[in-house]
């Protein structure tokens, strides 16, 4: 079946199309991932699919996508049952997706990119004809994106843009977006969302995201769908149910641990103190513009910042993973490199973003990144240097124990992990000890909301007993929630600092935009 | 008696146009012998990978005569082998044994420099511009005496005749053989030689260009329809069927064995259409002389930094002459 | 040095850079064809090898040396695909995958190959490009094999490709992120196989110029280790065909200093003169590694930049 | 604390990880041998050869007597080391190919260093350690470079260690027909002999030169440390993703040069064997392509130190039952190599099953039941 006929991309069809699936069930060796799920979402709606982590949300819509083929279950498309069995069936259906991961292709500019995505892209593209057709798409949608730019140059937020204009630019009329707010800022995701939702209203789009933020559903969505373990677990208006009765769906009836009460402290010496750090990227631009930043004994100071101005940056000079062409850092007022020793010395620890890319070795066994601070330390090293695997297995063990990782084995290489079962095998290992300073970026990425909470207590649970934290995160919600103080990234540099108590989400909101 | 296996060790592939295909060819008289069996093996490195070929002959295939063809195999392998296995006889093609080694081992050895004198009569005269390129593995003394003997050759015909050496560092290196015999012929060299393990390229090479050449170890004849003069050969087959002989006869091989035009170990190949009728007069002349021993080397001779080498005459097989390390006056090139 | 020696100088290293690159030029290209479809294959030396066995037994056979040509691609299509083939299954180490094929294919060359290294097979013909100059050198300088342009051609077409068709996007695309190319629909293994045994033929024809035209014969000393190098300088040219080409020229332009400057007198460590590509390549390496555009041209799926 | 997850932490079921890849790390390659001698038979049959009487002969050739199996170990020992030398660095990420560079620089500043203690007339017992010093520390300086410009200056290693090796011959190669050429050595130019005295004889009871013992010493002791010692574990952490390793504090260019180094002496090492036990003297037969033989040798035995002693040792053995081939089956050396091409095409296929025999996989975490 081939629709791929294409229309010309000034001419959006009028009708968004209706999908249900009946019974879908798909395992994954021994394992279930999805039972008998069947979900219905109307033609123009914008339907949220909830879910914690590995509910098996993402195989779902990977299903209807035709990524894998279920083991039972059909897909129906405005009524018509549809064959599926390949993402290229899919688009030529009109079904398109925005992956929790992007597929963008870095090397590519975004025009580059948006042409090879059509399915009848010619054979040889004439690029004069090809970027003046671009150029009148881009004419007529609400947010722009440099269209000669490689891809690997753009931000955060201008890549999650541009992956959606191209489902725009391919016509699909059943959008799915795999939690496609998660890099952007609030304003960033309200004006992304907002134009979605009005296509949907119009009847152009129906809209099927997945999304752990409650917020977003309440302010964009109408109808929901909730999983759980594979199994459906509910569906709904999403503007008469409430919070709770979702969230009661998403995780049943385990409690929810309490959030660790905020101590005050009267300690008020500055711990970690950046004092004008300055570092360039690989070609040679500046990514940070003389930081200068202290953080106190018992205090979270949040990093606010829309992706791409520098936070990572700031979070590698302080792991060790860029090099600082100015400044220093302190600690205790004593000068900070950032090496083992001094790791130890001062009791740094960090939980970077994206771990399994930054904080762990994915073929080596779980015991094995869980010792990763320890390993060269009795008692798992005897003399400095000897290693004792015993001691080591013991560590990890109880480590999996006390904060529930989900693995088959100590011995299991920790990339079969899932992604929120690699969060916290990180956060065990970093936590585990005694700690002065926590350096935390995105600690919550991609996290259900039972695990967030999770860990954002253990993060103040840290602060409660006196380590200075410092906190980048995307997420302004999590800041607001979390921190003491909040400064503000944008262009490299810190423009606005401010007790919490003293700002507002519109204030940071502003300052991150660079105003 | 005894049945006799022969086991033959090669450098390289036996069919290389060069040494180690002048010994294989040779090797055919000795498979000729009634109750001889040769085994052969093929590039067998100038490593430990040879004394294990040896033995693996020795014990697995009984072997009890052992001909080591290439140069590096003598010290220190054939040399202990031959202490290890004193049952065994060990030849090796170099002018290497002397007295105080193993009895059971010895060299065989053919002067090739006076075929290449011959070549050098034949190209001088067959050369217009009197410069004859000469494509050169390394400067060891083996070499170099070919060189010398080529420009002795061409100055006893034309005493204005010079030879241009470029060394390429390396026995078998085919692109940089034929870079370097361009490199000879744009520098003006119409007659090519060389001694190399596989002169196939540097003959087809100068054939291409339409300059003539003198060919180095087997007969590259018929690489070169239109320019080949002459090439200098072994003729290994002198010494096999010496030794077949022995053999045949149940009687002790020689422990050395050394030679060249005058007892028969030596041939040039037939002239080419490369050759003038003078040259093949001349180069017949030469033939006749060396056979009647006339000395190649006549002092005085300079080197080519002007410091006298050679005094007075020297005998063709005056083993003063195996150490060579200059480059005689009138050939351009270095020996570092 | 006078001038006439310089001049001689020059013109031997322009001609070794027209009359050594191409073999270079072939397995570079291929190998960045291969390489920007996200795969390495360390074993075009063995494409090569084989395809220079392959090409002259062609021609010897078959009496046409284009039809040895022909044979010799095919030869190293066959390697190319059954590399590309076995490093789709998971786990299979791509580099490992092409050392193995490298000692295979010259394995395979040197077996079937003995009985090709007496015969004299018909080789390709010189285009006289140097008509127009009555000096001798400059004209057989001037002597260009008809390869050597098609691998200038096929540079500027790949260079025009890989930014203006469907295909060159494509295996772009799949070189650079794997995951992408398979949202859209792609066949990230089935690009790859085509691409690492396009990039396997183009490495034997490079053979077939070994044995066909320069030095021009088959035996088994044939390659001094071309096609290793040759994979080398795609790194070095940094994934870009043209500077494909352009490397290949400069490295077989260093390889004839050696012995031109030994025709001119020059011979005074000639070991190091005849190493001079080697030592060439690394200075420019170590100068150039750094330069700020070097990390974005690689292609993100390669194992070796990864 | 009540669980957010309500299933429990580890789930065990059939065979343990540890078990699993034991229990792998022999079957697999087993069973890939078998394959490329049956594919190999296959190409035997049609050239019109028995299949029989060659692996016969591989076998006699290869282990058949105390004589074949000497020989094969004797041509294995060099193979250890080169082995090590790519699979230590390897181990950090390096994808090396110039231990045959360090073992020439090695065994010629071996040969080089003699030349002044055989003149002194120092003791072996004293020159020889120091020979050997000499060798591993120039093959590390050597490979150590390539090391650093890999991490300080960010030039590709592969390529850089590859033209290093091409370098270093020339090196060799100028000293030893210039100014360290003995004038005995006519035809062969060599460095001086270092004499009877200073030759390492064969093991006791054995004509296996002392490398072997060296090597398998060394294969042990680098396995220990890079499975069981912190400098291994921080080199694993840096091969495995050196983003982790920087933000653990690592030192990564240490253990990047360190890694390159303990190659490069391994190579080194191998280099003073040639010429001690060998040669007794440094020429150009020190190039005989062991550096690259190793690159292979170090892939099947997937980079691991003690695999790479029995890997080392199949080869040997093919190599000596070559010759046994080429002698009474009239058939080419190169029979060999494609041998030896087929076997690693086909243990390289199987690396692909490591992790993937259904009976020995372990219930997933997560299943419900
Ligand atoms: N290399 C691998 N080998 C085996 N299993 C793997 C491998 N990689 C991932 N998995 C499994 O695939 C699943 C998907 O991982 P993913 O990171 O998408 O989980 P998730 O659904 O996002 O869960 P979480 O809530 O923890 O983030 C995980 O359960 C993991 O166990
Ligand atoms: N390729 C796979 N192989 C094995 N198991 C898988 C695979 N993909 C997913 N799973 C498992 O299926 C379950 C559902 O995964 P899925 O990715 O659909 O979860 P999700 O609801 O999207 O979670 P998240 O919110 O973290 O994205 C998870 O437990 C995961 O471990
Ligand atoms: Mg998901
Ligand atoms: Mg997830």
């Amino acid at each position: 079946m081939n629709i791929a006929a294409r229309p010309t991309p000034d001419s959006l069809p009028l009708r968004a199309p209706s999908l249900q699936t009946i019974g879908m069930t798909k395992t994954f060796g021994a394992f279930t991932a999805l039972d008998d799920v069947s979900i219905d979402v109307k033609p123009g709606s914008f339907h949220a699919l909830l879910g914690e982590n590995g509910a098996g949300k993402s195989t779902l819509v990977k299903c209807i996508m035709g990524f894998y083929t279920p083991e039972k279950g059909s897909v129906l498309l405005d009524g018509k049952e549809v064959e599926v069995r390949s993402p290229r069936d899919a688009r030529a259906l009109g079904i398109g997706m925005v992956y929790q991961q992007f597929t963008l292709v870095p090397c590519l500019t975004a025009a580059e990119n948006l042409v090879i995505s059509r399915a009848d892209a010619p054979a040889i593209i004439d690029w004069k004809a090809e970027k003046q057709r671009l150029e009148a798409f881009m004419e007529r949608m609400p947010f722009r994106v440099p269209l000669n730019e490689q891809v690997s140059s753009l931000s955060a937020g201008e890549k999650q843009k541009l992956e959606i204009l191209k489902l725009l630019y391919l016509e699909q009329r059943f959008v799915i977006l795999d939690e496609p707010t998660s890099v952007l800022t609030p304003g960033e995701a309200d004006e992304v969302l907002g134009l979605l939702g009005d296509m949907a209203r119009r009847g152009e789009v129906t809209v099927l995201m997945i999304s752990h933020k409650f917020r977003e559903v309440k302010a964009f969505c109408d109808s929901f769908t909730v999983l759980r373990r594979g199994r459906l677990t509910g569906a709904g208006d999403a503007q008469t149910a409430t919070v709770s009765e979702m969230s009661r769906m998403m995780i049943g009836d385990t409690e929810i641990r309490e959030r660790a009460e905020r101590r005050k402290h009267n300690d008020t010496s500055a711990v970690l103190e950046l004092a004008g750090l300055v570092a360039e990227d690989g070609e040679g631009r500046p990514v940070l513009n003389a930081i200068n930043l202290k953080v106190k004994a018992g205090e979270i100071v949040g990093i606010a910042g829309v992706s791409g101005n520098g936070q990572s940056a700031l979070v590698e000079a302080l792991a060790g993973q860029r090099p600082l062409k100015d400044g220093a850092i302190f600690i205790h007022g004593k000068p900070f490199e950032p090496k083992r020793g001094d790791f130890d010395r001062f009791k740094v620890f960090g939980l970077p973003e994206e771990p399994l890319k930054n904080a762990t070795v994915p073929r080596m066994s779980v015991a094995e990144n869980m010792a990763f601070r320890a390993f060269d330390k009795a008692p798992m090293a005897s003399l400095g240097w000897w290693l004792s695997p015993g001691p080591m297995r013991r560590k990890a063990e109880e480590l999996i124990d006390r904060y529930r990782v989900k693995t088959t084995s100590a011995d299991a290489p920790i990339e079969t992990l899932s992604g929120g079962n690699v969060q916290r095998a990180v956060l065990a290992r970093e936590l585990s000890g005694d700690v002065d300073v926590l350096i935390v970026a995105n600690p919550c990425f991609g996290l259900d909301f039972a695990s967030v909470s999770e860990i954002r207590s253990q993060i103040m649970e840290q602060r409660n007993r006196g380590a200075a934290v410092l906190l980048v995160s995307e997420d302004l919600d999590e800041i607001l929630e979390l921190s003491d103080r909040v400064a503000v990234m944008s262009g490299g540099a810190i423009g606005y600092v401010s007790a919490i108590e003293d700002t507002d989400r519109n204030t940071i909101g502003q300052h991150m935009a660079g105003h | 008696a005894n049945p006799i296996v022969i086991g033959a060790v090669y450098v390289g592939p036996r069919d290389d146009f060069g040494w180690n295909q002048a010994h294989a060819v040779a090797m055919d008289i000795l498979k000729q012998v009634p109750g001889v069996t040769v085994i052969e093996e093929e590039k067998v490195p100038e490593t430990d990978a040879v004394t294990q070929s040896m033995e693996s002959m020795i014990n697995l295939d009984q072997a009890n005569l052992i001909l080591a063809t290439s140069f590096g195999y003598y010290s220190p392998f054939v040399v202990e082998a031959a202490k290890k296995y004193p049952a065994v006889q060990f030849r090796h093609a170099a002018p290497l044994w002397k007295e105080g080694d193993p009895k059971n081992a010895g060299s065989y050895f053919c002067y090739l420099n006076q075929a290449h004198y011959v070549n050098g009569v034949a190209a001088g005269l067959s050369s217009k511009t009197g410069k004859i390129g000469f494509v050169a593995a390394k400067p060891i003394p083996s070499v170099l005496s070919n060189v010398n003997s080529v420009l002795l050759g061409a100055r006893s015909v034309n005493p204005n005749a010079t030879v241009q050496v470029i060394f390429t560092g390396e026995w078998s290196l085919p692109v940089r053989e034929a870079e370097a015999s361009n490199a000879l012929i744009d520098a003006g060299c119409d007659v090519i030689t060389c001694h190399v393990d596989g002169p196939k390229v540097v003959i087809e090479t100068a054939e291409a260009r339409g300059v003539k050449s003198c060919g180095h170890n087997a007969s590259q004849a018929p690489l070169a329809p239109k320019g080949f003069i002459t090439g200098a050969e072994y003729k290994w087959e002198t010494i096999y069927k010496i030794y077949a002989d022995a053999l045949a006869a149940g009687s002790e091989l020689p422990n050395f064995i050394a030679g060249g035009y005058h007892n028969d170990m030596l041939r040039n190949t037939a002239y080419g259409a490369g050759a003038t009728p003078e040259a093949i007069k001349a180069a017949d002349a030469a033939i006749a002389g060396l056979i009647a021993k006339k000395p190649i080397y006549v002092g005085p001779l300079k080197d080519n930094t002007g410091k006298i080498v050679i005094e007075g005459t020297m005998d063709n097989y005056d083993p003063v002459l195996d150490g060579m390390n200059y480059l005689l006056e009138g050939v351009q090139g270095s020996t570092t | 040095m006078s001038q006439a020696d310089l001049f001689i100088v020059f013109i031997a290293l322009v001609g070794g850079a027209i009359r050594v690159s191409t073999p270079f030029m072939f397995v570079a290209l291929g190998e960045c064809l291969t390489e920007k479809s996200g795969r390495i294959n360390l074993g075009l030396e063995g494409n090569l090898v084989l395809g220079a066995m392959v090409a002259y037994a062609g021609s010897y056979t078959t009496g046409s040396p284009w039809l040895g040509v022909l044979m010799a691609g095919c030869s190293g299509l066959v390697l190319g695909a059954m590399h590309g083939y076995i490093c789709k299954l998971p786990k299979v180490n791509d580099i490992a995958v092409g050392i193995a094929f490298m000692s295979f294919g010259i394995g395979l060359a040197f077996f079937f190959g003995k009985p090709y290294i007496q015969p004299t097979a018909p080789r390709l013909e010189a285009i006289p490009l140097g008509g127009w100059s009555s000096d001798p050198l400059v004209a057989q300088a001037l002597q260009v094999n008809p390869l050597f342009f098609l691998g200038i051609a096929l540079a500027l077409f790949l260079r025009w490709a890989f930014a203006n068709t469907r295909w060159g996007l494509i295996l772009r695309m799949t070189g650079d992120s794997a995951a992408s190319a398979r949202a859209m629909g792609v066949s990230v293994d089935l690009v790859r196989l085509l691409a690492t045994a396009a990039g396997g033929f183009l490495a034997g024809v490079g053979g077939a110029f070994l044995s066909l035209f320069y030095p021009g014969s088959w035996n088994e000393g044939l390659s001094s280790g071309q096609g290793l190098m040759a994979v080398a300088l795609v790194i070095f040219a940094r994934w870009d065909p043209i500077r494909c080409v352009l490397a290949a020229l400069l490295f077989g332009a260093a390889g004839a200093l050696g012995p031109s400057l030994q025709s001119i007198g020059v011979s005074q460590g000639y070991y190091f003169f005849n190493a001079a590509p080697y030592i060439l390549t690394l200075f420019i390496m170590i100068a150039s590694a750094r330069s700020k555009s070097a990390a974005r041209e690689a292609p993100g799926e390669l194992s070796i930049v990864k | 604390m009540t669980a957010v997850l309500a299933s429990s932490s580890i789930e065990r079921g059939g065979f343990s990880p540890r078990t699993i890849r034991m229990i792998e790390a022999v079957i697999i390659p087993l069973g890939a041998l078998v394959a490329s001698a049956a594919l190999f038979s296959i190409f035997l049959l049609f050239l019109g050869k028995s299949p029989v009487t060659f692996f016969n002969l591989i076998w006699t050739g290869g282990f058949g007597s105390s004589f074949s199996i000497q020989n094969t170990l004797q041509r294995a020992a060099p193979l250890i080391l080169t082995g090590l030398a790519f699979a230590i660095p390897a181990r950090i990420g390096l994808t090396l190919i110039g231990a045959e560079g360090a073992l020439v620089l090695g065994g010629f500043s071996a040969a080089a260093i003699a030349i002044p203690l055989v003149r002194g007339g120092w003791t072996p017992w004293i020159g020889l350690p120091i020979m050997a010093i000499a060798a591993m520390l120039v093959g590390a300086f050597w490979i150590g470079l390539a090391g650093w410009l890999r991490h300080y200056r960010g030039v590709n290693e592969t390529i850089s260690s590859l033209l290093l090796s091409y370098i270093a011959i020339a090196i060799m190669n100028f000293f030893v027909e210039g100014a360290l050429r003995d004038p005995a050595s006519a035809n062969k130019p060599s460095t001086m002999p270092i004499g009877d005295a200073y030759r390492i004889g064969p093991m006791p009871g054995t004509s296996v030169h002392w490398g072997l013992a060296a090597g398998i010493v060394l294969a042990a002791i680098l396995w220990l440390l890079m499975s069981r010692t912190t400098f291994g574990f921080a080199a694993r952490m840096t091969g495995g993703n050196v983003r982790a390793a920087q933000a653990q504090g690592l030192p990564v260019g240490f253990l990047v040069v360190a890694c390159c180094a303990i190659a490069g002496a391994c190579a080194g090492l191998a280099g003073f064997f040639e010429v001690a036990a060998i040669h007794g003297q440094a020429n150009a037969s020190l190039v005989a392509g062991y550096g690259f033989t190793g690159i292979l040798v170090a892939f099947l035995a997937r980079q691991n130190p003690l695999a790479v002693v029995p890997v080392a040792i199949l080869f040997g053995a093919l190599a000596a039952a070559g010759g046994l081939v080429q002698r009474r089956m009239a058939m080419p050396d190169a029979t060999v190599l494609v041998l030896q091409g087929m076997i690693f095409v086909v243990l390289l296929v199987s690396e692909t099953f490591y992790g993937r025999i259904p009976f020995l996989q372990p219930k997933r975490a997560g299943d419900r039941s």
